[in-house]
């Protein structure tokens, strides 16, 4: 464990042995609860401890051929992976909790959700991109086994599709990856750390610009069915809809910012080869017409976890636009995935508790929430005004500084298309919470907030979208203007 | 071993592979899929044999034994037993009939070629000859999996689409780095026990394994 | 300056803070009302200190929010006076809403309602105070959600959770376009004004038209102007009435507030036709308001109408100040200015009466529908006498301020008939002329809001158990009575001050024109005056006069009471009154062009013979011409597009695969396509 | 004397003239339809017999009802104040000008209104609602004659406008004059209920506007409301004499000239007495949904006389 090896193991180890734990212990115990918790909080602290070390000028290394790099841009990735899977790993299924998950399903989904957030550490941590891509699909393989975790038409559908669409989508993005190596090995010959990102990225005005931008179309075509970009986003509500709900708040939250992330990396390359504007047009192109499907799915929707799945492919095209717009751009839409990885995982599992009690995912059947449940109902409502941009909240602050990128790059047109979709999908989502909120409560529902102090992480979250909305903290702001450097070309 | 020869022998050995993905195409019935990628993934192999002798790499050697044990042998006996389970469930017509995705498997070909003109003419390996027809096994694959409706045929089409993918970066970079093959490697094996396992789940759930009915979850 | 600033934040937050903490009993309601009050008199004496001392508060915090450009204070006369108005209103409405609210007292939504006023009140004092764009936008998006809340206090009625949603859909609609305004001038800079009116300045013509009409639009949903009222009739009833009062007084004269801030202050003017826009869009709400406030039945929605009417006017005023100011008459431009913000003020005072009236009916009776009200001046003569005041100022008759300021508004427009350009003539007649015809129509609207209301014989049982408000509330309305006298009395004094407020933004040296000789209020060319004082004091000499001689020498016989003539019929029923409906119904007629009434009868006659009717049941509708023909639509086509991506979502797997591989191929030969270039 | 004196002597001349301008009309209206028709002194008498007989409220009535004749009667006297019936630089001519005048009026109807319903007679209901629809539509008409006449004398001040007309006698042939005097004495019979709009003479329920209203009223209040009606009719008499043809005006406060003003003064009411005469004898009463065009006419009057006037600048 030498000095430079130390915070990756004590990053990377903890979910490998928590899964393995989860498979020795006995799931129904508390005390494996609890064990299971501490390892993902162990992950966490050491992110913290990444983002230490990156602010202080380091981009620390490891592994044979320097395998493993954390510079901003990981440490930040890492830092949304640890603190999610935290989340999950408290709130997710276990002894005590209403939802009745029979051991073994409490086995499987202890050894798995710790095996995907193992993955989506590597491919966050990874220098190579080769093992990059490694990792992210192995994040679409371990996921799909828990998706139908309660077997039902529906969720053996979900996962089916889910699996399918991801595996072919991320073999496109090795095509491109290949290809990129291709295009290396022919001008600079072969070499063993070849794939490294920072070795591609040295020697980026090498390569040739029409083979780049191939590569850069199968990677964008991979990984943003990953990331839930429009065309490719289909799998994405039936899969998030029907996961439970601890799962979907890790793939929603996270895993879609993992596979953003890639995008982010393979621009910082074809933008030094090919220029900022092939890659850029693109990413608009995408970013809009998710935006555009999205809001306008929201209109009509019966079921809120649907509701929330699209409001997913509706902010990572906006993340994907802001990529777009320059420097200022890349700062929003950083800030933009930190405040949606935390509204979005609160928001699953609030929905997960209202599928507990109400036992109906359709929005219809759910009236007098507040009445029912005033914390889940109150946290509920300030997460659906974070989802909709309203002040207090951070998402405010990000959408206004990545419009005013947006119209300081001169792309003021696009920016007014922008508004209009937000304001349809602000006025549908706040329909369709109006309708849960408020009226009253049906007779069959039991009243009370039942387990009270799972209710405390996530007030800790509406916290913490309150504090990033008014007044970001210091380090945060210090990490984003670092990641604007590598990624802002 | 003259270059000439290699370029010759590796054309041959890719159109061998793509052939594989074209019987795929024409004909029905599970044993004969089973057939095709068991006939494609041995020609995949001994491709990647013949580039491995000509570059002097025994990484290359490795990895082709690894695929021929894996792919050639492995796969296909768990595909049989599959075979055996839900084999006689009579392929339903496919979207498109057989002639015209024929037809659409030569387009997707022609479309490879021109897609891939730039790749062909920056690399000096002689081996780039063969990379359209690895993309056009790609695509290929993707047509298969689009227009069959039998999950079985889809996870076929899934695994002829890592061949495909396998073909091209042997040919275009003659092998890339060991770690991440075996990462590659292990990715595909577990993608498809997943699928495998799925399989059974659906043909559990609803009595078939045709996906035409897993259609439950729309707007 | 600074520390009254702190006082009022301070006493706002504490007052915010202490609903929240001291739970749900009157304890919690009493002293965040007090605290909230001594905000309130905090905010007018920033308000009055700044507009008096002249001297320009600013306040930097750069640490909040330093991402984007952190936040910026600053107070000039434009933002002191809307400052005094809010501050004005804030504190009767406080001390109103704390007996109104006693019916929540040991529920949950008493804590809500407590914070989320104190919310509101700190971030609509703040929006005037705003020296920078976020700071602009965050507090006035955030007086948006807290008031959204406060509507959405009594959300168990199932029309409140829509007007709700019409609420905020509008405002989010109107931020969207703020936003695009703000940022098309800022265009990247530093955020704070003074840079904007420096960008300002250097933007070519056409996008500063672009932003003055965006910021019209945004600034004008806010105010209620007329395409853009939607949601005033729906949002203004379904809130509580103290709410209601502060957001018909205040809130939405921050939408005037912003015009004036980017329009003259900012942009510092446009062309003639920026000033003839406002003025169509002013006449257009001034008389479709008080049109559709004549037909109306429910009691706050009528005031909610009259509203939009009174915006209308202020934004008349405005507009020719635009014009004025463009045409190069500026002392007549800061004239009409003055009129604007001097109306602005009354309408805060007398509006706020009049909601807080309606509300002390409703809790009252429980009922808004004026056709089940009547009579209630006998259960509750302080209210009745209070809406009296209010409805008399409201249509603008001589001893109180509505006249004052009307009086104003009509002196401005005059010098625009002597305009240079024709059209502009033409335009300020049809524009005296609609403001004339408002003023006529609004003393029939509320001749019938008080008489149907409060005269005569009793309606409905509840109108009959009709019982006074409770204290508070009635201290709240004395106050506001007591505000519009001391307008009208004093407005020799406060209109001076409100034109050297509007001199520097037309573009005068700072003193601005001679309003005042004595006690008479003048126009700028010093021809016509008016001195409210001496009509007061006359008008009441006068009547006392009448009634001492009356008393001297008529007859001393006592009053005999008996019954109202009804043409030798033996009982005197509320059946045979006149009703809200039958008082508009000439009305109606004569506008029927406009209101196209849709009347359906039905007769339902005794079973046995066609001569005897059991029983007749008539509705009227008049046509909502902009829900029907500008949102239905705008509505449907959204849904049709929403339906048409959704069978995108058709469940099959091939489709969904199809659509990856065909983004792929287009891609691929958008490449190739470009590639061969 | 001074000139806070001189207000009320003015207001004490109008409110003595009033009823005999109203008893003259009826006089020489009985006499055109040759009928012998009560002396114009009548309406004198019938004040004072009204002011001694005793007072019947209704029960549903409020303080309103019995506080609604002092506010229309005090408004109208305070008008009297304001307006040029004697001498031109008005006493309080800086208190108010003609809009003031005008808000005045709108006031009293606007409590007479309220006292219309508030005994809860469907007549009462009847009355209000007809008459505050007249008034409103008649505002506009009002507001662009005064603004007319405002545009010739430069100031809606009455007494700017009655001296402009003095010093250039020609002014008063300009068609911008002669427009907004057409469009005044229109608006003069719908607002003091004069024959096409309201009939003064009828106690026919469904056609009366004025009189509806002040049904439920009896004994000093009723006094009180008549009189108010008197000076209403005599106030816009005078503005339409004095702004229009202000000769016999006195310029200076002497009892020789103020007398001379009180002989023009009366003099010009009785022409104008004669004209309403003539005209009321000669048409019927319009229906009221017919009311509108009259006053829509006169509104284009009024626009009109806006429009020449500073055409002609």
């Amino acid at each position: 464990m030498t000095a430079t090896s130390a915070p990756f193991l004590t990053l990377l180890l903890p979910p490998l042995v928590a899964a393995l734990l989860a498979l020795v212990l006995p799931p129904r115990r508390l005390l494996s609860g609890a064990v299971h918790a501490a390892l993902a909080l162990l992950s966490l602290g050491a992110a913290l401890g990444l983002v230490h070390l990156v602010l202080d000028g380091g981009t620390p290394t490891w592994g044979p051929t320097d395998l493993f790099r954390v510079d901003a841009l990981s440490a930040l990735l890492a830092v949304c992976v640890a603190f999610v899977t935290t989340l999950s790993a408290l709130l997710g299924p276990g002894p005590g909790r209403e939802q009745h998950y029979t051991p073994a399903q409490i086995r499987r989904f202890r050894v798995f959700a710790s095996l995907f957030a193992f993955t989506m550490l590597v491919a966050v941590t990874a220098n190579n991109v080769g093992v990059m891509w490694i990792a992210i699909e192995a994040t679409t393989i371990v996921s799909a086994v828990i998706v139908p975790l309660t077997v039902s038409k529906a969720s053996v559908e979900a996962s089916w599709k889910y699996i399918l669409i991801g595996s072919v989508g991320i073999a496109l993005a090795f095509v491109g990856t290949v290809l990129g190596y291709f295009d290396f090995v022919t001008l600079v010959g072969q070499r063993e750390s070849a794939l490294n990102w920072t070795v591609l990225l040295a020697n980026a005005r090498v390569l040739h610009p029409p083979v780049i931008e191939l590569a850069f179309v199968f990677i964008l075509i991979g990984y943003g069915t990953k990331a839930g970009l429009a065309p490719m986003h289909t799998w994405l509500p039936d899969a998030h809809s029907e996961a439970p709900s601890a799962l979907s708040a890790m793939m929603s939250g996270v895993l879609l910012a993992v596979a953003l992330y890639a995008i982010i990396r393979w621009k910082a390359v074809v933008a030094s080869v090919v220029g900022p504007v092939f890659p850029n047009r693109l990413l608009v192109g995408l970013g809009l017409l998710s935006l555009a499907i999205a809001a306008l799915s929201l209109v009509i929707q019966r079921q809120y976890k649907r509701l929330l799945a699209y409001s997913s492919i509706e902010h990572t095209g906006l993340m994907c636009m802001g990529l777009a717009l320059g420097p200022l751009g890349v700062f929003a839409s950083m800030l933009h995935l930190v405040n949606h990885t935390v509204a979005k995982s609160m928001m699953f599992f609030l929905s997960g508790r209202i599928l507990d009690r109400y036992g109906t995912p359709e929005i219809g059947s759910v009236c007098g929430l507040l009445r029912v449940m005033p914390w889940t109902g109150g946290l509920f409502a300030a997460g659906m005004l974070a989802l909709l941009g309203l002040p207090p909240f951070g998402m405010f602050l990000s959408e206004f500084t990545l419009l005013r990128a947006g119209f300081a790059d001169g792309q003021g047109g696009l920016m007014a298309v922008v508004l209009v979709f937000l304001a349809v999908a602000f006025v549908s989502l706040l329909g369709h919470l109006n309708r849960m909120l408020y009226g009253a409560a049906p007779a069959e529902v039991r009243l009370g907030e039942g387990s009270r102090w799972a209710v405390l992480p996530l007030a800790g979250c509406a916290a913490a979208l309150v504090v990033l909305g008014v007044a970001v903290p210091a380090p945060m702001t210090a990490l984003l203007h670092r990641i604007v450097e590598i990624a802002g070309r | 071993m003259s270059p000439e020869i290699v370029s010759q022998l590796s054309v041959g050995g890719s159109t061998l592979v793509l052939l594989g993905g074209l019987m795929m195409l024409w004909r029905r019935g599970v044993a004969a899929h089973i057939g095709a990628f068991t006939f494609q993934s041995v020609a995949l192999a001994a491709t990647m044999a013949m580039v491995g002798w000509f570059a002097g790499d025994w990484q290359l050697w490795a990895v082709a034994v690894l695929l021929l044990l894996v792919k050639g042998i492995g796969i296909p006996l768990l595909l049989k037993r599959m075979g055996r389970r839900f084999g006689s469930e009579r392929e339903l017509e496919p979207y498109v009939n057989t002639a015209t995705s024929l037809l659409i498997g030569g387009l997707l070909v022609l479309l490879a070629y021109i897609v891939t003109a730039p790749l062909v003419s920056v690399s000096r390996l002689p081996t780039r000859t063969g990379m359209p027809l690895a993309i056009g096994l790609v695509f290929v694959s993707l047509f298969i999996i689009i227009s069959r409706k039998k999950a079985l045929t889809q996870v076929l089409g899934f695994l002829m689409l890592e061949n495909g993918i396998a073909l091209l970066a042997v040919l275009g970079t003659h092998g890339i780095p060991i770690i991440v093959e075996i990462g590659v490697f292990l990715d595909v094996a577990l993608g498809f026990i997943v699928m495998q396992v799925f399989v059974y789940q659906i043909h559990e759930t609803f009595e078939s394994i045709d996906v035409e009915q897993l259609n439950r979850l729309r707007e | 300056m600074r520390a009254l600033f702190f006082l009022m934040v301070s006493g706002y937050a504490t007052g915010a803070a202490a609903s929240l903490v001291l739970g749900t009993g009157p304890l919690a309601r009493w002293t965040s009302t007090l605290v909230a009050v001594v905000g309130a008199a905090a905010g007018l004496g920033l308000a009055t200190g700044a507009s008096m001392g002249g001297a320009a508060f600013s306040l930097e915090a750069p640490d909040l929010l330093a991402s984007a450009g952190g936040l910026a204070f600053g107070l000039d006369g434009l933002g002191a006076v809307f400052l005094a108005l809010t501050s004005l209103v804030a504190a009767p409405s406080a001390l109103y809403g704390a007996g109104y609210s006693r019916a929540w007292d040991g529920r949950p939504v008493q804590r809500q309602a407590g914070f989320m006023l104190n919310l509101f009140l700190l971030s609509m004092s703040l929006v005037p105070l705003a020296d920078g764009t976020l700071t602009f936008l965050l507090f006035w998006e955030g007086m948006s959600l807290s008031s959204y809340f406060l509507v959405m206090t009594e959300a168990d009625r199932p029309e409140v959770s829509g007007a709700g949603q019409w609420y905020l859909g509008m405002t989010q609609m109107g931020l969207a376009c703020l936003l695009g305004a703000f940022l098309l001038m800022q265009a990247g800079g530093p955020a704070t004004f003074a840079h904007l009116r420096a960008a300002g300045a250097m933007l070519p013509a056409g996008t500063r038209d672009l932003v003055f009409v965006l910021a019209l639009i945004g600034f004008g949903s806010k105010a209620g102007l007329i395409p853009l009222h939607v949601w005033l009739p729906r949002a203004h009833p379904a809130a509580p009435s103290h709410v209601s009062a502060l957001m018909s007084g205040a809130m939405i004269k921050m939408g005037v507030y912003g015009l004036l801030r980017i329009g003259l202050d900012v942009l510092g003017g446009g062309p003639a036709w920026w000033g003839a826009l406002v003025i169509g869009l002013g006449a257009l709400s001034a008389v479709l308001g008080v049109l559709y406030a004549l037909t109306e039945d429910d009691l706050k929605r009528l005031l909610a109408y009259s509203s939009v009417e009174n915006i209308g006017v202020i934004v008349l005023g405005v507009g020719a100040a635009f014009l004025f100011q463009s045409l190069q008459m500026l002392p007549a431009a800061a004239f009409a200015l003055a009129a604007a913000l001097f109306h602005a003020v009354n309408h805060a005072a007398f509006k706020g009466l009049l909601f807080m009236g309606a509300g002390a009916v409703l809790h009252a009776t429980g009922t808004r529908n004026m056709n089940r009200l009547g009579g209630l001046i006998r259960g509750m003569p302080w209210t009745a006498a209070c809406f009296l005041l209010g409805s008399v100022a409201i249509a603008g008759l001589p001893p109180l301020n509505g006249f004052v300021s009307e009086w104003l508004l009509f002196q401005s427009l005059l010098p625009g008939i002597g305009a240079p350009s024709p059209l502009v003539a033409v335009l300020m007649v049809l524009a005296l002329g609609m403001l004339a015809l408002t003023a006529g129509l609004a003393a029939a609207c509320f001749v019938k809001a008080f008489g149907i209301t409060f005269l005569a014989i009793p309606r409905s049982p509840e109108a009959v158990a009709a019982h006074e408000a409770d204290r508070s509330m009635r201290t709240g309305m004395i106050v506001l009575a007591a505000a519009c006298l001391l307008l009208s009395v004093g407005s020799f004094v406060i209109f001076p001050r409100l034109s050297t407020v509007a001199a520097p933004l037309v573009g005068l040296p700072a003193p601005g024109p001679v309003v005042r000789a004595g006690l008479t209020l003048q126009t700028p060319d010093g021809l016509a005056q008016m001195s409210p004082v001496i009509v007061t004091v006359g008008l009441g000499l006068v009547v006392l006069v009448a009634w001492l001689a009356v008393k001297r020498f008529a007859s001393r016989r006592p009053l005999r009471v008996g019954e109202t003539w009804g043409c030798g019929r033996v009982v005197q029923t509320p059946r045979m009154e006149y009703t809200s409906t039958a008082f508009a119904e000439p009305l109606r007629r004569i506008f029927a062009e406009f209101y196209r009434p849709t009347e359906d009868v039905s007769i339902d006659f005794h079973p046995d013979s066609r001569y005897f009717v059991q029983s007749i049941s008539y509705r009227s509708a008049i046509l909502p011409w902009f829900d029907r023909y500008l949102y239905a639509p705008v509505i449907a086509r959204i849904r049709f597009w929403s339906e048409r991506v959704l069978t995108l979502q058709s469940g099959s797997v091939h489709a969904y695969l199809a659509y990856l591989v065909a983004a792929l191929v287009l891609l691929l030969g958008w490449l190739v396509v470009t590639g061969q270039r | 004397m001074s000139p806070w004196l001189l207000g009320p002597v003015q207001a004490a001349v109008a409110l003595m003239l009033a009823p005999g301008l109203v008893g003259a009309i009826r006089w020489m209206k009985a006499r055109l339809q040759s009928r012998q028709g009560s002396p114009p002194w009548q309406p004198y008498l019938e004040l004072r017999k009204l002011f001694a007989k005793e007072v019947v409220v209704s029960s549903n009535a409020s303080w309103l009802f019995r506080a609604a004749p002092f506010i229309v009667f005090g408004s109208t006297v305070t008008v009297t104040l304001l307006v040029p019936l004697l001498t031109v630089p008005l006493p309080l001519g800086g208190a108010g000008d003609l809009l003031v005048v005008v808000y005045l009026l709108l006031l009293g109807t606007f409590f007479l209104a309220l006292a219309g319903l508030d005994p809860g007679s469907p007549f009462g209901g009847m009355g209000a609602s007809r008459e505050m629809t007249v008034a409103a539509l008649a505002e506009p008409t009002v507001a662009l004659a005064i603004f007319a006449l405002a545009w010739g004398a430069g100031s809606t001040n009455l007494g700017q406008i009655a001296s402009r007309t003095l010093i250039t006698p020609s002014e008063a042939l300009a068609p911008g004059h002669v427009l907004a005097f057409a469009a005044i004495f229109l608006v003069t019979l719908a607002e003091t209920g004069r024959l096409p709009v309201d009939n003064p003479s009828t106690h026919l329920e469904l056609t009366m506007i004025h009189e509806a209203m002040v049904l439920e009223y009896s004994g000093r209040y009723l006094a009180l409301i008549e009189w108010a009606a008197a000076l209403k009719l005599l106030v816009f008499f005078s503005l339409l004499g004095n702004l229009f043809a202000p000769w016999g005006v006195a310029s200076a406060i002497t009892p020789g000239a103020l007398l001379w003003a009180v002989l023009a003064l009366a003099l010009k009411l009785l022409a104008l007495g004669g004209v309403i005469a003539l005209v009321e004898t000669h048409i019927a009463k319009l229906r009221l949904f017919r009311v509108p065009e009259l006053l829509s006419a006169s509104f284009i009057l009024a626009l009109l006389a806006v429009t020449a006037s500073f055409l002609v600048r």
